[in-house]
């Protein structure tokens, strides 16, 4: 069992890396949240497999948070944010698909080729997911450039997260207990807000459409 | 017992209370009794420090040094003096309507929660929890920001909320990297971020790694300096939300940053032995200067303005800490200082200002200096002391700033000249006429409150003149620490 | 700190000091007494002139002593304030006391109760002005010097815009401010190339250090630059015809009486004393400018027709004038010409010295007619030496001294100038010796030249007659404004008829600086001024006074008692014409003419001019100084489309912030990758 | 300073007063032959003099003391300058008191005080002569020094003594700088004169006067005075131009005989000057106002071009 673990964690990486780039082509909001969920529970998957080799009880802590966080409570209200404000779809992209899967892919092997040395001299049991990790990072980052609508951009910056709690959970076992909680709390209370913000934004430009958003300039 | 405890308990207390009562009239009161009293504390704790050296609190979690002793007793002072400048202020606010009772509670409450971070970022002594203060007052300032709930400040507060926290989460990843390279030095099992362990052992942190890391710490921590190109937030943030918030923004919350960098710097230095870190934050530094200047010279909003100049003198800074060194550290902690002084004094008067003109155009605040005398001078003698005119202490950082750069980097020196140059022209010009010359202006409906702002401009000016010798004895050690 | 227990003990530094504090004192009693106008303007400015005189007693006094050195426990920690009297801080302490102590008198008469900024925070300012210049001229490391050199800056700017509510004034303070500071950073970058990345800011240590040419001479041109800005020299002298009119006339006296000197004495202090090498075409650039900004003043001050202006142009002329003998004074002593050096830098200090007399002495005189006639623009002034006999007859002397004409002092520095200019065979490049009297000649030329405006300037002010009917009502100055200008006459005519004893002042400013000096030859001829020798050259003011007094007379006794003394008045000729105006008269304009025909290419003419049928003929010229168009207005416009450049950046979109971030991010990172 | 310097000074001064009137008269005289007229007598001048000086005199009402004082200032700077111009001995006890630069800095004494007191009455005339003075000042003094300068290279002096007893007791020697000089020498003094082509002596015609439009209010003494200035400063430069180019026959310290000699000399050759005056007087033609700048930038630069002449071929 022990010898599959490496290969299982490198799974669950590029099932996670997957799931970024199907998010970055995916325009439904709802099932966005979906991969979103996915993309958490995976990460849950991860941490928890972590725990059980390396005997290390604050990674299940972790995942429990990241269970209850990324799996639960976010997705929820994400669901009830959209059906309150009901959007459905981000039709217009500012940047269409394709380019952007390639540009990805670009990304992608830009980060790998970043991480590698770093990876050769992990001994953590996973080293290698660093790249992915840092991949993740920077096609969620491309995500929210690209999405003009407010909730997409959202859950760009909380996958964003899931990329980086995913290298904190492999690459280090985990981060020590007291910055998790914090970690997590800032997120929560970062979703928090942002929901509140999307429901004023909406009601004061009746649209959670960022373009709205551009008077503030210097031209 | 350290007073420490008191310095952050107080103000996390005074948000529980505020957020309870913050809606009453006499919660304006209570906001400034809460800030003395964790400026108070913090006294006492700068004088444990005098007395027995720096301290750690908590089993090292906490630790008090020469490099953020001043800077939590600074915070403290700045935000005890916004409290008391926000009395009046958002009274004259909430009588034009701009505030109601529980936007009140909201601002008040996160007043206190966000000196309660900028403190904890401060105090903490693991990178893991400047990382959650950072992202805490980033939350605590979005509210802050948004407070009016105007479209405009929705705006950017959302701006600042996006642009930061994909700022932030970059300093996450740079942090985590730093616990893996700590991974590899020490073992899984002793593996920290306490940074005073790290800094311990800083020799042995593998090099690949920090470089790695301080390019995300400083991009993250940088776009909270401001620093060009990732400053696209500040300006709006600064203008739309309320004086006070813009006062402590530009006061203090960059400050938090820049000390957030230095801190990671340091290890960064000690493991790669390289320049590497010093010449990054001099380009970005030298960007910033030179951009923020001309952007200076195009504005129209007054507190657009000013912010941008936070941005030039932020890059300053950023400049002198990467020329390293210990006159340019020595420089740049005076500025640090003296620069959250005079601008929050600035922001203060243009508070004032603004609420007389009922508009932040600067092309319709005209003649400062005959409806308000006070007023008139503190803005006049505040931007002179910003622009770097001596006896005040802003000249004396740019001067051991300049001095220093023309023989370690002359080729730096043209730009910072530019800069300079075209910031002090451009900011002269619009200041000018807003003090002096014929007024259109009314006075205001409460008696402003300008002891902060002459305290403040004192302290400035003193500071160019004498530096009391356990600051100087701190920024000493703290510039020795800093090496470079 | 020196004890301040027993006065007998005190240093000369320590009595500079105390006028120091004790100017800086009244200046804040002047605070507390905002709006007490009387009690500021007879109290407290006559108190400022005590000190001032005894400020001037002291510098005598220090004037030959040995340098006395004294640390204050103020500025940075490892940098508190040097402060070092030595025999040129002397000289230049001499300056600002005996000019200040004219001045103060004058402005405690000339004050008056109006708009604009109180009378209490006006003396403060001015008094924190001339506090600040003499520290400067005290400091001797670069941060107190710099310290002091900015307060004088903006106190200085601030009393310029003491009537702020006029737009004009508001620029004129405005481009004053920018342009000091503009030098001010130069000055700085100056500083930071003579610390020599030491760390260690004292002149001690500047002077210690011996730098290569190359950083040597970026430091000098820095410099020339940094205290040109101050000093007015071209092309950074726009700021200057206008700060100077706007500012209240005390002030403009003192700012080109004495401000434009400690500028030079940066200059000196520089150039001379901390730098330690010496290169040749330093002194050529010097004297380059100098000449070129000597030419430029005086061209443009012969077409002013605003009497503050035409002193503003003329007192760039002069400061051209001195920098020129700085620049030659470098040149021979590059080549290790003392006494040659040696008799041009006492010819640059001694214009100074005269210079700082007459000038604030004439400027107290426009603030004396302004005040009288409200009125500044010569067209419509005239004839007031019938009106204000006292004003008319103290300024002639200044305009003479102004025109460098004999028996005073302008006419001594103009003097030795040509002298030390005259005799310069000998100098190792044959170029140099042909540039020489060609230097000469053109020094000869703005001599006369200045001359041609300062008649113009009494002319038109104070004879022919009256241009304006109000004048008729005009009133002569007041008891403290003739004591001013008294004082600053005497000063004058001091300085003109006794140079030995002045130059024996200079002594040892020269022995420092260049390692030679006049006093040996000067010494054993009593009555007669001789730089060199006898046979060379030789100048006695007194007999010369003598001479024309006695024969002026002899002629008068003689006439009369050969002839009569009869005198008949009647209306003056009026040519068969039979309604004379005074209309007819030459204008400001009309005098001023020929030259700007002259020197067209000089200046920037817009001309509007009737033609014959015009029923309302409009004659109109306007003459503009052309730098302001080729060079201020241009790096303002490059300033601006660089600024409209750098807006596109904030363009709103958050998405493009966030592609910024992500650049950046790419970059920083492909960067350190590599 | 010897008996004889004493006594030589004196006589130089006396010679001054009295020989100044007569060079004018001369100069008269020989322009009117010239011209075909029938020339007034040598001794004319003096009969003018007198004849003002016994007038009253008339001066405008509001007038101011300085219009009074201004004829007696010109005439004792007049004096003084020829009192310093070695014109029949080089030792004067008071030559020491003013060099070259000093006597060119007397002029514009003069000059000076005479404008402002033509601008003084303020009538239109008045302030005209007074600009052109000025500006015919202004170019024609900074020439007249350069000449001096060209003499005090060679001479490496610029005490006029000392020039012309250099100047005179060196063998001869041709200096193409002096030259130069001397043709802007005479340029100058024509100008500084009053002189055709740049002014007109005799003439009031209003558009074309400079000297007459100066002293045209005043009257009786005040007159006489600035006549008798003006024709001792044409005296004082005709000195100055032997002195610097003719020095020869100048009797120098205690040589009496050579100072017997001198006299005669001196007259000698200031006839000889005075008939060339005339002579260019008549044979040139009045020029336009603004034409005199360019006459006498012309001047200006003949002298600079003699000083580096000098320079080039290195002065001895």
């Amino acid at each position: 069992m022990i010898k599959f673990v490496p290969q299982l964690i490198n799974l669950f990486a590029t099932l996670i890396l997957l799931l970024s780039f199907a998010m970055i082509s995916q325009r439904r909001i709802v099932s966005l949240i979906h991969l979103f969920m996915i993309q958490g529970a995976a990460l849950v998957a991860a941490s928890f497999l972590l725990a059980y080799v390396t005997h290390q009880p604050e990674l299940y802590i972790s995942g429990v948070l990241t269970l209850l966080l990324k799996v639960i409570c976010i997705p929820w209200m994400l669901h009830r944010m959209i059906r309150k404000l009901n959007v459905r779809w981000d039709v217009e992209t500012l940047l269409n698909i394709p380019t952007t899967m390639l540009i990805g892919i670009g990304l992608v092997i830009f980060a790998f080729s970043l991480a590698l040395p770093i990876s050769r001299l992990s001994d953590a049991v996973a080293g290698g997911a660093l790249g992915i990790a840092l991949a993740c990072v920077m096609l969620s980052f491309m995500m929210m450039i690209t999405r003009s609508k407010a909730v997409p951009q959202v859950i760009g910056f909380l996958s964003m997260e899931n990329g980086l709690l995913f290298a904190a959970t492999t690459v280090t076992n985990g981060m020590p207990m007291i910055v998790e909680f914090g970690i997590a709390l800032d997120v929560l209370v970062g979703v928090l807000i942002l929901g509140v913000f999307m429901f004023q934004i909406r009601e004061k430009f009746d649209s959670l459409d960022i373009h709205h958003l551009e008077t503030l300039k210097d031209e | 017992m350290s007073a420490l405890f008191l310095v952050l308990g107080i103000p996390l207390l005074g948000a529980l209370a505020l957020a309870l009562v913050g809606h009453r009239a006499y919660a304006r009161d209570i906001n400034v009794v809460f800030s003395l009293l964790s400026f108070l504390s913090a006294c006492a704790m700068t004088a444990q420090v005098i007395q027995d050296g720096p301290q750690f609190v908590w089993d090292k979690q906490f630790y008090i040094d020469p490099l953020n002793v001043f800077l939590v007793t600074l915070t403290a002072f700045v935000s005890l003096n916004t409290a008391i400048f926000s009395r009046p202020y958002m009274r004259i606010e909430q009588d034009h309507g701009k505030m109601t009772p529980p936007r009140m509670r909201l601002y008040h409450s996160m007043y206190q929660l966000f000196s309660f971070t900028m403190l904890l970022g401060f105090t903490t002594n693991n990178l893991g929890i400047i990382w959650v203060a950072m992202e805490a007052a980033t939350l605590t300032t979005v509210l802050l920001v948004s407070v009016y709930r105007t479209p405009a400040s929705l705006e950017a507060a959302w701006k600042y909320f996006i642009l930061c926290g994909v700022g932030i989460a970059q300093a996450l990843f740079g942090t985590i990297l730093v616990y893996m390279a700590a991974d590899k030095a020490l073992g899984s099992e002793h593996a920290t971020l306490l940074w005073s362990s790290l800094s311990d052992i800083k020799g042995q942190l593998d090099p690949t790694i920090m470089s790695l890391a301080f390019v995300f710490l400083l991009i993250g921590y940088g776009t909270k300096i401001g620093l060009v190109p990732l400053h696209s937030w500040l300006p709006d943030a600064h203008a739309e939300g309320p004086t006070p918030v813009s006062a402590v923004l530009s006061g203090l919350l960059l400050n938090v940053a820049m000390y957030a960098v230095l801190r990671c710097k340091v290890l960064t230095d000690g493991a790669l032995g390289t320049q590497m870190a010093g010449q990054l934050m001099m380009g970005f530094g030298l960007l910033s200067v030179v951009v923020a200047a001309f952007f200076i010279s195009r504005q129209k909003d007054v507190k657009r303005m000013f912010s941008y100049s936070s941005i030039e003198h932020m890059g300053l800074i950023t400049f002198a800490f990467g020329m390293g060194g210990p006159v340019a550290n020595f420089a740049g902690l005076l500025h640090m200082t003296v620069h959250s002084l005079v601008k929050s004094a600035i922001f203060f008067t243009v508070g004032h200002a603004t609420q007389k003109a009922g508009t932040q155009v600067m092309s319709e605040i005209r003649g400062l200096i005959k409806v308000n005398p006070a007023v008139g001078w503190g803005l006049m003698l505040g931007v002179m002391a910003i622009l770097g005119m001596p006896p005040f202490g802003v000249f004396a950082s740019e001067f051991l700033i300049l001095t220093t750069a023309m023989r370690e980097q002359p080729w730096a020196t043209p730009f910072l000249f530019l800069a300079l140059g075209v910031a002090f022209a451009s900011m002269l010009i619009r200041v000018l006429p807003m003090v002096f010359g014929d007024t259109t202006l009314k006075p205001l409906a409460h008696p402003p409150a300008l002891i902060p702002v002459f305290v403040h401009l004192a302290l400035g000016l003193a500071l160019g003149l004498y530096i009391p010798p356990y600051l100087d004895g701190w920024y000493v050690a703290a510039s020795r620490m800093l090496g470079g | 700190m020196p004890s301040l227990t027993i006065a007998a003990t005190w240093t000369h530094l320590d009595w500079v000091l105390i006028v120091v504090t004790a100017w800086l004192l009244i200046g804040v009693v002047g605070i507390a007494a905002l709006r007490r106008f009387r009690f500021v303007a007879v109290v407290l400015f006559p108190l400022g002139a005590i000190f001032s005189v005894l400020l001037m007693a002291v510098a005598l006094s220090a004037a030959y002593a040995t340098p006395e050195v004294a640390v204050l426990p103020l500025g940075l920690p490892q940098l508190p304030f040097h402060l070092r009297l030595d025999n040129l801080s002397a000289f230049f302490l001499l300056l600002i006391g005996g000019v200040s102590a004219g001045v103060s008198t004058f402005a405690a008469g000339y004050f008056r109760q109006g708009e604009g900024t109180p009378p209490g925070l006006l003396c403060l300012e001015y008094h924190v002005f001339i506090a600040s210049m003499a520290m400067v001229v005290l400091a001797d490391d670069a941060y107190v010097f710099m310290v002091m050199w900015e307060t004088m800056a903006f106190s200085s700017f601030f009393l310029v815009l003491a009537n702020h509510r006029i737009p004009e004034i508001r620029s004129a303070g405005y481009l004053y401010m920018l342009v000091a500071h503009v030098g001010a950073l130069g000055i700085l970058l100056c500083f930071g190339v003579l610390q020599a990345n030491t760390g260690d800011y004292t002149f001690a240590n500047m002077r210690a250090q011996h730098l290569e040419p190359f950083w040597a001479s970026i430091a000098f041109v820095l410099a020339v630059f940094g205290f040109g800005a101050k000093a007015g020299l071209l092309p950074l002298h726009a700021w200057l015809p206008d700060a100077h009119p706007a500012a209240p006339s005390p002030v403009s006296a003192l700012m080109s009486g004495v401000m434009l000197k400690i500028a030079l004495y940066g200059i000196l202090r520089v150039g001379f004393d901390l730098l330690q090498t010496r290169i040749w075409w330093w002194g050529v650039l010097l004297m380059g400018v100098g000449l070129l900004t000597a030419l430029f003043g005086v061209v443009f001050s012969t077409v002013q027709v605003e009497m503050k202006r035409l002193l503003a142009y003329s007192s760039i002329e002069n400061v051209g004038l001195m920098c020129a003998g700085l620049g030659l004074s470098l040149l021979f002593s590059s080549y290790g010409m003392q006494a040659l050096s040696a008799l041009a830098l006492t010819a640059a200090l001694y214009h100074m010295l005269s210079h700082a007399f007459f000038k604030s002495l004439l400027f107290c005189s426009t603030g004396a007619v302004l005040h009288a006639t409200g009125e500044r623009s010569l067209g419509k002034l005239g004839g007031l030496i019938r009106t204000m006999p006292w004003v008319a007859w103290l300024t002639l002397v200044g305009v003479l001294a102004c025109a460098g004409l004999p028996p005073f002092g302008g006419f001594v520095a103009e003097w030795l100038l040509l002298q030390s200019f005259l005799f310069t065979t000998g100098l190792p490049s044959s170029f140099l010796d042909m540039l020489v009297p060609v230097m000469a000649a053109l020094i000869a030329l703005i001599a006369a030249f200045s001359g041609f405006t300062m008649v113009k300037y009494f002319g038109v002010v104070f004879l022919g007659q009256p241009r304006d009917e109000k004048l008729a009502r005009a009133h002569d100055a007041g008891r403290w404004e003739r004591l001013g200008m008294l004082w600053l006459v005497v000063g004058c005519v001091l300085l003109g008829l006794f140079p030995n004893q002045v130059i024996a002042l200079m002594e040892p400013v020269t022995q420092r600086l260049v390692g030679g000096g006049l006093a040996h030859t000067v010494a054993d001829s009593s009555w007669l001024l001789v730089p060199v020798n006898i046979d060379r050259a030789s100048y006695a003011p007194v007999i010369f006074l003598l001479g024309v007094v006695l024969t002026f007379g002899l002629a008068f006794v003689l006439v009369r008692r050969l002839y009569h003394g009869r005198l008949r008045r009647v209306p003056p000729w009026d040519c068969g014409h039979p309604w004379q105006t005074a209309r007819m008269q030459d204008t400001a304009e009309g005098f001023g003419q020929p030259i700007q025909q002259i020197f067209d290419p000089f200046f920037r003419v817009t001309k509007q001019q009737p033609s014959a049928f015009d029923d309302k003929p409009i004659y109109d010229v306007k003459v503009e100084d052309p730098l302001w168009y080729w060079l201020y207005l241009p790096v303002a416009r490059v300033v601006e489309k660089l600024s409209r450049i750098v807006g596109q950046l904030q363009q709103g979109r958050i998405a493009v912030y966030l592609m910024y971030s992500f650049a950046t991010l790419i970059v920083v990172l492909l960067v350190v990758k590599r | 300073m010897s008996a004889l310097g004493v006594f030589s000074q004196l006589m130089a001064l006396v010679l001054a007063l009295l020989l100044a009137p007569l060079l004018t008269g001369w100069v008269n005289q020989w322009r009117h032959w010239l011209q075909n007229k029938s020339a007034p007598s040598l001794l004319q001048p003096y009969r003018t003099l007198h004849k003002l000086f016994n007038k009253d005199s008339l001066i405008a009402e509001h007038a101011s003391p300085l219009y009074r004082f201004a004829p007696y200032v010109v005439f004792g700077c007049m004096l003084l300058a020829s009192a310093i111009i070695p014109t029949i001995s080089t030792d004067l006890p008071l030559s020491p008191a003013a060099d070259a630069i000093a006597l060119v800095g007397l002029f514009a004494l003069a000059r000076v005080f005479i404008s402002l007191a033509a601008m003084d009455v303020g009538t239109a005339f008045g302030s005209m002569g007074a600009r052109r003075e000025m500006l015919v000042g202004f170019l024609a003094e900074p020439a007249l020094l350069m000449v001096m300068f060209c003499a005090s290279m060679i001479t490496g002096s610029t005490s006029l003594t000392t020039i012309v007893e250099t100047l005179a007791h060196r063998d001869l020697a041709i200096y193409p700088s002096l030259l130069l000089a001397g043709v802007a020498f005479t340029m100058v003094s024509l100008a500084e004169n009053a002189r055709v082509p740049v002014d007109n002596p005799d003439t009031h015609l209003e558009l074309t006067m400079i000297h007459e439009a100066l002293v045209l209010e005043y009257s009786a003494r005040h007159l006489a005075l600035m006549e008798w200035a003006a024709s001792m400063k044409l005296f004082a430069y005709s000195c100055i131009g032997l002195a610097l180019f003719f020095p020869w026959g100048v009797a120098e310290a205690n040589a009496p005989l050579a100072l017997l000699l001198a006299l005669p000399v001196l007259v000698f050759k200031l006839a000889i000057g005075g008939m060339l005056l005339a002579m260019i007087e008549t044979a040139s033609a009045k020029m336009r106002i603004f034409r005199v700048p360019e006459f006498l930038g012309t001047a200006f630069l003949l002298a600079v071009i003699g000083l580096l002449v000098n320079v080039l071929l290195g002065g001895t």
